[in-house]
């Protein structure tokens, strides 16, 4: 049966990542995210798996490439500085249509910022922060037990459709500890994979490459992961919504801003107050689909984020128009608590008419409310 | 006559300038500073301090100046 | 019930061990809890602080707005934390590092607890915070003091664990501490 | 046809014709490195790793699997293979653009950590592929499109000696330096990249077999000319020999 | 007075640095833009300036941060790959307020992808391909002539906003050859600047950083770019309309694919469709505002990019629904020809109702069309 | 107070405590850093590079201008300024995460083109600021939080000598290994740095000072035991000297 | 006049040159032009071509979708371009290395030029593809022939201006051979 | 009697071979492969072809084969 226990979030990312099946780890050191090599050093041997602590994660992210090549489930872990200097070698990933697991646990950017909690990376992530049309499925956990689960999951993601899977976690969630159920063991999926550049031992030779010289077989390629990530956004569209049939004001928020938006709604519908809360899971493929069907039941939009307004975009371009869409952010490591939000909730609900005031519906840059 | 001056407040407490006193006039006061951190005393009944400045050089808080 | 707590302190005074005793505790005794911490870079130096939430319920937020506690081991904490207590709520100082802070709030109750100076007397220092976090349980009763000392192995690191029975101690006497406060 | 055949086409060459320019030495490495997996019966249990050069289409002329790298990753790549497939035969094959120079972080470091693989370095003093420019190993007073007037130590510093730097290291098993410009230097680089690749077998780690070799197209020189300029000017300022073996 | 004669593009950005002041080139060799450190190899000594072929792109951009510190002109370039590898370094360079120009001549991707022309790079510079709440000035040339005018106008607003400006060009931009009258001089703007690290003579220290421990420091930092952004938008804002007053269709488009589309739309002309062209200029500011304006006079937008829609989604933004928006894109080096744009403008103009088949415009994934 | 001030605060230090652990030689390395520029009187005349670990607010602890790097590449923002400001003096300072690890590449070429900079480079055998992970330059069989039974050369490999792996290369003009462990070895230390800073003034090009640390904290000892520590075994591995000097 | 032009080659065989000359040939004549180029990653063997487009107009796009000619220097070049050129466009081909293509475009006006023999009659291989130019320019008049020469000084590198008469001779014999033909 | 074969469309005409056969029995032929490349031929009229395989061995286009 099933233990209960305490766990940090970076734990049980490591532990989720075991049950998945990960057997090599290539990492570097970065706080908020420094439990994670060190019990990969201490697990992965124990379990027969690889384990290196690379000189960089330029190097980390090219060791997965060819630890990916080979079929086997890998993995790298990081923090934004860290993850920006993986953007080339992730574009090279998934042009290679390489299998593998990558953890952003973000902290206070940019530059090098701070070690508090951050999801300033969200465009990064979802954009594409390296070269070229690609994307990454992008999975943000708001529990421990969501650490666990989704990283054990996004092994199987990853070989589904042979691409780099993002956990985009923040320092809250990685250095959070809570309950969490360890599951007996987690049902995965292998499968095969006879593009594995392993020994071309009766078959003809594999060959792993993002290079497409002839711009008509590039753009085939990319036609190929168009197609991919179109199937994506058919099958992998993950969210959870609360108390939003009712709600005149949906709150969408992902990752630790949506426990903090929760809990701030929990206090509002004590006053009354009709608000609910749409919670992406699934950053890449995004939930429009859901979003755009409550945008033409009338209700009104918050987004709360650790930024200036990132996935903000993907809210508004998804209601297209159709809804208020109104933002609340903090940044740099400041952390909204759940009185801000209500503050803000209270500010948007029974106002009937368009301008939130919080100037980030005017098309041009946005700008952002700080609780003072 | 030399003596030295131990500035309470940069003291952290490591005790290297205990170990590297040739005169052994460095020993660890009792209570703490302001920021919770033990810190030594210069003690040098006879003023025997030489002011070789040793225990200022290996001091990393440069907590300790010199006379001489 | 439902307590949240502000744990402050400077990097190497031991917060954050308190702060996951008090969890651990806690979780022994079946309630929820999160613990979060949140730091400077310098491994010692730097601030080191961590909210814990303990109560009966589903907890949402990790972050508190307004917490009902803070445990404050030196000076600097009391400044930073004691404007965010709420009203009636509790902050507990080390008074061996920390001069009577009651004039920064006049809506809340000061207990001061000699932790450096009961920890030297026990022979180690570095315990002050077991000291501090004895003395919370006593006056808050979030969690049995039984439970936090049987936390004490889930905690401490393997090289530390020959220090269960000082951890103990200072723990207890903390509490002895706060109980002849009342 | 009378008599035996003694020389002809390695299987471990596939049939495509590769594309570098008239004589250049790519050529004659990419048939050296067939050979050996060849005399070695490597063919199907061997992982290549090709880099981001002339040579980055190494995965089109070879018949064994291959792995085209980022440019200058190929040894955290052929790291990231060998750690899953430790039975498997690994080797990176590198330019010194590529090895030299945005590489050196991840040359240095698989040799430091002694990964059990073997790595052939094509050092020809220039950037082939991207037309010429200055290299980590270009020769004081050598012109490159970066350097028209001839390499400057006061600007762009002294090129930098491979085997010698990585010599300092407790990773490597095995390092050496070759010039396949004359019938010996041919046979000792079939013979240096043959022990590179045993040592791997044997479990001894990291080898590295660097090459002396050449570009007649932005060296500006007929192909014969620059096997006399490696075996006269090269090799004074990137002497041949043994570095490490143990 | 000026002089007319033939120039390639990257020639042209070599000149325009030098005109706009730049003494310091720090860059790695890649092709499409190899002409450009060639030419600075030859030019920077020849001006007392200083040329550093560096190890990597990841040296070049710290080169970069560290001789921009010293208040002096300098920048770096690259395409594609090489771009991805500066993303830390450019979240860097914005966050301590680094006045820098940075070319990237965009290549067909994702990963080693080929040296042909593409667009595929739009969300990494506009969105932020580092980590953090960042923006890059972007200007987008598409001619040798704008080439030589932008660059060097990018050293004056690189140091009117303390800020990194990208100059965004491909492979058709950087290596084509045609006509450009070169001005005798041109006007630059030099600034004092008192927070230029070069020595403490006669002053307070100074300090180049982007490390804010405290997260009340760090959101306050990213307030005051926040703030920079928003004048960046008032100000900023580059943009040319053609024929677009009496158009039914206009076609938005930046760079080679604005020049493709010019074409096409003479053409369609010809046919007697109502065409206009919209070209932003500044990808970032974006001229939001303009395409809303023409949204609300009924006009329907064709967003035609080299890539699977990445700006379109930034005229989704600016229309918000108050316009049809199709989208029609080449990728991986495939460049869109104008009878291509044509029979795309003849499917849609004349066209009454809302779906342009296109695909783009169902909120889920792109899809594209491509002409065979 | 008697007598004359034979030691105090150098002016090149503010007067901002630094937050380093009890006994940690980052202190006494600032303050020689500090003491040296006071008596070369270049304060007014310094740009210094600081890196990213414990040493990451150097530019909250010395008086002069100040730029803080990303990881590893304090050489390669040290290259740009000195590259601008030749007739500056400029420093960078890093550690050995930073320096020998993520930065590799950056150091090597740096020394490789004889930047005219000098670098102090704090080897303390971990990665003290993200809490004691193994370094390159981690001796065989110490534990730390990512070998936590100690590094095994068969999975991680080896330690870098920096100092002999640079003293391959033809750019440096001065590269020593030191110990400010003890009264001489703080004095040959001082000294080191005056020659490395003279060596820029002179315009010798790339200086380099490898300074055996400590880290008390992650070491988990007493400072004077990482001292003993450091007498006894580090130099063992890490022999004291002058690699390079002309 | 409005003449966009396809030159095609392997890298080596000097076809970006020669769209070069084109172009300095016809700014000299203060036509408009815009030249650019496509080719593989190989400094050698792999695909070179360049668009060069020539007008009195003001020249929008640089991509050309229907060329009025083609100049191919080797066999594969008319496989991969000669489908694209115009109805009764002109597509000049190296016959010394290209069998005759005219089955590929019935509507088209094929003009082959044997310039790599000719160049070889004049001593140098590499002179074929001038022997090309002064053949698509003789008939189609793109450009004056001794515009192109004069630019000949623009566009060699330093290191080849010595074979400044040698390349104007295979221009010139380019020319001559191409007016036998009509 | 050993004698060489040289696959002419392999050929690029770097001349290496030439250089590298002992007896000279290698020369450029006159005209072109259909790549347009020059290219060597074997010229031993005499049979004094040793098979030592140096011209093989030089080729970096693997054109030639030897038997003996
Ligand atoms: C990240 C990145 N930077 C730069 C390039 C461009 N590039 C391709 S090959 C090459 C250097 C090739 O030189 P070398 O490694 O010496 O190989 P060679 O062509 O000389 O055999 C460069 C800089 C790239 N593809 N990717
Ligand atoms: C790109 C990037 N990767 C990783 C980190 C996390 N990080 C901060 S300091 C450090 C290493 C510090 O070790 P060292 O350089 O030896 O300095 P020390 O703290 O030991 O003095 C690391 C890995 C970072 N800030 N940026
Ligand atoms: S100056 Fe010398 S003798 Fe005096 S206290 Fe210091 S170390 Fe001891
Ligand atoms: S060396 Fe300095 S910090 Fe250490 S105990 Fe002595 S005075 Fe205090
Ligand atoms: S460019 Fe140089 S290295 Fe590249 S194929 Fe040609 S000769 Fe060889
Ligand atoms: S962690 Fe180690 S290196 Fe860092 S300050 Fe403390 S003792 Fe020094
Ligand atoms: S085998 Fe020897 S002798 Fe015969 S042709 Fe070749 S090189 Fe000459
Ligand atoms: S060596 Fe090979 S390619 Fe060169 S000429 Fe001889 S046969 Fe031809
Ligand atoms: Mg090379
Ligand atoms: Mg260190």
């Amino acid at each position: 049966m099933a233990t209960k226990t305490l766990m940090k979030g970076n734990e049980a990312i490591v532990r989720g990542a075991i049950a998945g099946g990960c057997r090599g780890f290539f990492g570097y050191p970065i706080t908020p995210q420094n439990e994670i090599p060190e019990y990969m050093s201490a697990l992965m041997p124990k379990i027969g798996g690889a384990f290196v602590q690379a000189e960089s994660e330029v190097a980390s992210i090219n060791m997965v490439y060819g630890a990916a090549s080979t079929g086997a489930r890998v993995m790298t872990t990081s923090s934004s500085p860290g993850i920006s200097l993986m953007q080339e070698g992730i574009s090279y990933i998934a042009t290679a249509e390489l299998p593998a697991v990558i953890v952003n646990v973000q902290r206070g950017g940019p530059g090098l910022g701070n070690i508090a909690a951050s999801q300033a990376d969200y465009f990064q992530t979802v954009k594409g922060g390296g070269h070229g049309d690609y994307k990454l499925l992008t999975l943000a956990p708001w529990s421990i037990t969501e650490c666990y689960n989704f990283t054990a999951m996004a092994f199987d993601l990853a070989d589904k459709y042979r691409a780099p899977v993002m956990i985009l976690a923040d320092a809250i969630i990685g250095q959070m500890i809570e309950q969490i159920e360890v599951p007996e063991k987690v049902e995965t999926h292998l499968v095969e994979k006879p593009w594995a550049t392993n020994g071309c031992k009766g078959r003809k030779k594999n060959v792993i490459n993002s290079l497409y010289i002839v711009p008509k077989d590039l753009e085939e390629m990319n036609l190929k992961l168009q197609a991919k990530y179109a199937l994506m956004s058919e099958n992998e569209v993950r969210f959870e919504k609360t108390q939003t049939d009712d709600a005149d004001l949906v709150i969408v928020a992902y990752g630790a801003t949506a426990r903090i938006s929760k809990t701030a709604i929990d206090l509002a519908r004590k006053e009354g107050l009709k608000v609910g809360l749409f919670r992406p899971i699934s950053l890449f493929p995004y939930p429009s689909a859901e979003l755009l069907e409550m945008a033409e039941q009338g209700k009104k939009f918050l987004t709360v984020e650790m930024s200036h307004g990132q996935m903000l975009e993907d809210v508004k371009l998804a209601v297209n128009g159709k809804a208020e869409v109104s933002f609340y952010g903090r940044s740099g490591g400041m952390v909204p608590n759940p009185l801000e939000v209500l503050d803000k909730i209270r500010e948007l609900v029974g106002k009937s008419n368009g301008s939130c005031g919080c100037g980030c519906c005017c098309g041009k840059g946005k700008k952002m409310e700080v609780s003072k | 006559m030399a003596l030295i001056e131990i500035n309470k407040e940069l003291c952290k407490g490591c005790e290297l300038c205990i170990h590297f006193c040739p005169k052994k006039l460095i020993e660890m006061a009792d209570g703490f500073n302001s920021k919770g951190n033990r810190f030594s005393q210069f003690k040098d009944s006879d003023g025997s301090c030489i002011g070789c400045a040793l225990c200022a050089k290996v001091c990393p808080d440069v907590a300790i100046e010199v006379w001489r | 019930m439902h307590q949240e707590v502000i744990m402050a302190g400077t990097g190497g005074q031991g917060i954050m061990v308190i702060g996951q005793l008090l969890a651990y505790g806690a979780v022994g005794e079946d309630k929820n809890v999160v613990w979060f911490p949140s730091y400077g870079p310098e491994t010692r130096g730097g601030t080191a602080d961590c909210t814990v939430i303990v109560s009966d319920d589903q907890i949402g937020s990790p972050v508190t707005a307004v917490p009902d506690t803070l445990l404050a081991m030196s000076q600097i904490q009391i400044g930073r934390h004691a404007s965010k207590i709420k009203k009636d709520g509790v902050i507990f100082f080390n008074s061996t590092l920390v001069d009577d802070p009651s004039k920064e709030r006049q809506d809340c109750k000061f207990v001061g607890v000699p932790a450096s100076a009961i920890a030297d007397e026990l022979g180690n220092m570095r315990v002050a915070n077991m000291v501090m976090l004895g003395a919370f349980i006593e006056i808050t009763k979030s969690v049995n003091l039984d439970s936090v000392c049987q936390a004490l192995t889930k905690v401490l690191p393997s090289h530390r664990q020959d220090l269960i029975p000082l951890n103990e101690a200072a723990l207890r006497k903390g509490a002895e501490f706060a109980a002849k406060l009342k | 046809m009378t008599g035996t055949k003694v020389f002809e086409r390695p299987k471990a060459l596939s049939d495509i014709q590769h594309s570098y320019c008239a004589g250049c030495l790519h050529g004659v490495m990419h048939r050296i490195v067939a050979e050996v997996i060849d005399e070695m019966g490597l063919l199907e249990n061997t992982v290549g790793v090709c880099p981001v050069g002339c040579s980055v289409f190494m995965y089109d002329y070879m018949s064994c699997d291959m792995i085209e790298a980022s440019h200058g990753r190929a040894p955290a790549v052929a790291t990231g293979v060998k750690r899953m497939l430790p039975d498997k035969f690994v080797f990176a094959y590198q330019g010194d653009g590529d090895l030299a120079a945005i590489g050196t972080a991840e040359t240095v470091h698989a040799a430091a950590r002694g990964e059990n693989i073997s790595v052939i370095f094509i050092n020809n003093g220039t950037y082939g592929m991207t037309g010429g420019q200055m290299a980590p190993t270009t020769i004081v007073g050598e012109k490159r499109t970066t350097c028209p007037n001839g390499r400057d130590p006061k600007t762009a510093g002294y090129p930098i000696k491979v085997c010698e730097l990585l010599a300092t290291l407790d990773g490597p098993s095995y390092i050496t330096r070759v010039a396949p410009v004359s019938a010996a230097g041919i046979n000792q680089t079939k013979m240096a990249v043959k022990k590179a690749f045993q040592n791997q077998l044997d479990g001894k780690g990291f080898s590295f077999v660097e090459v002396l070799s050449n570009c007649p197209t932005h060296w500006k020189m007929k192909p014969i000319e620059t096997f006399k300029w490696i075996e006269e000017t090269a090799t004074v300022h990137f002497p041949l020999g043994v570095f490490v073996d143990r």
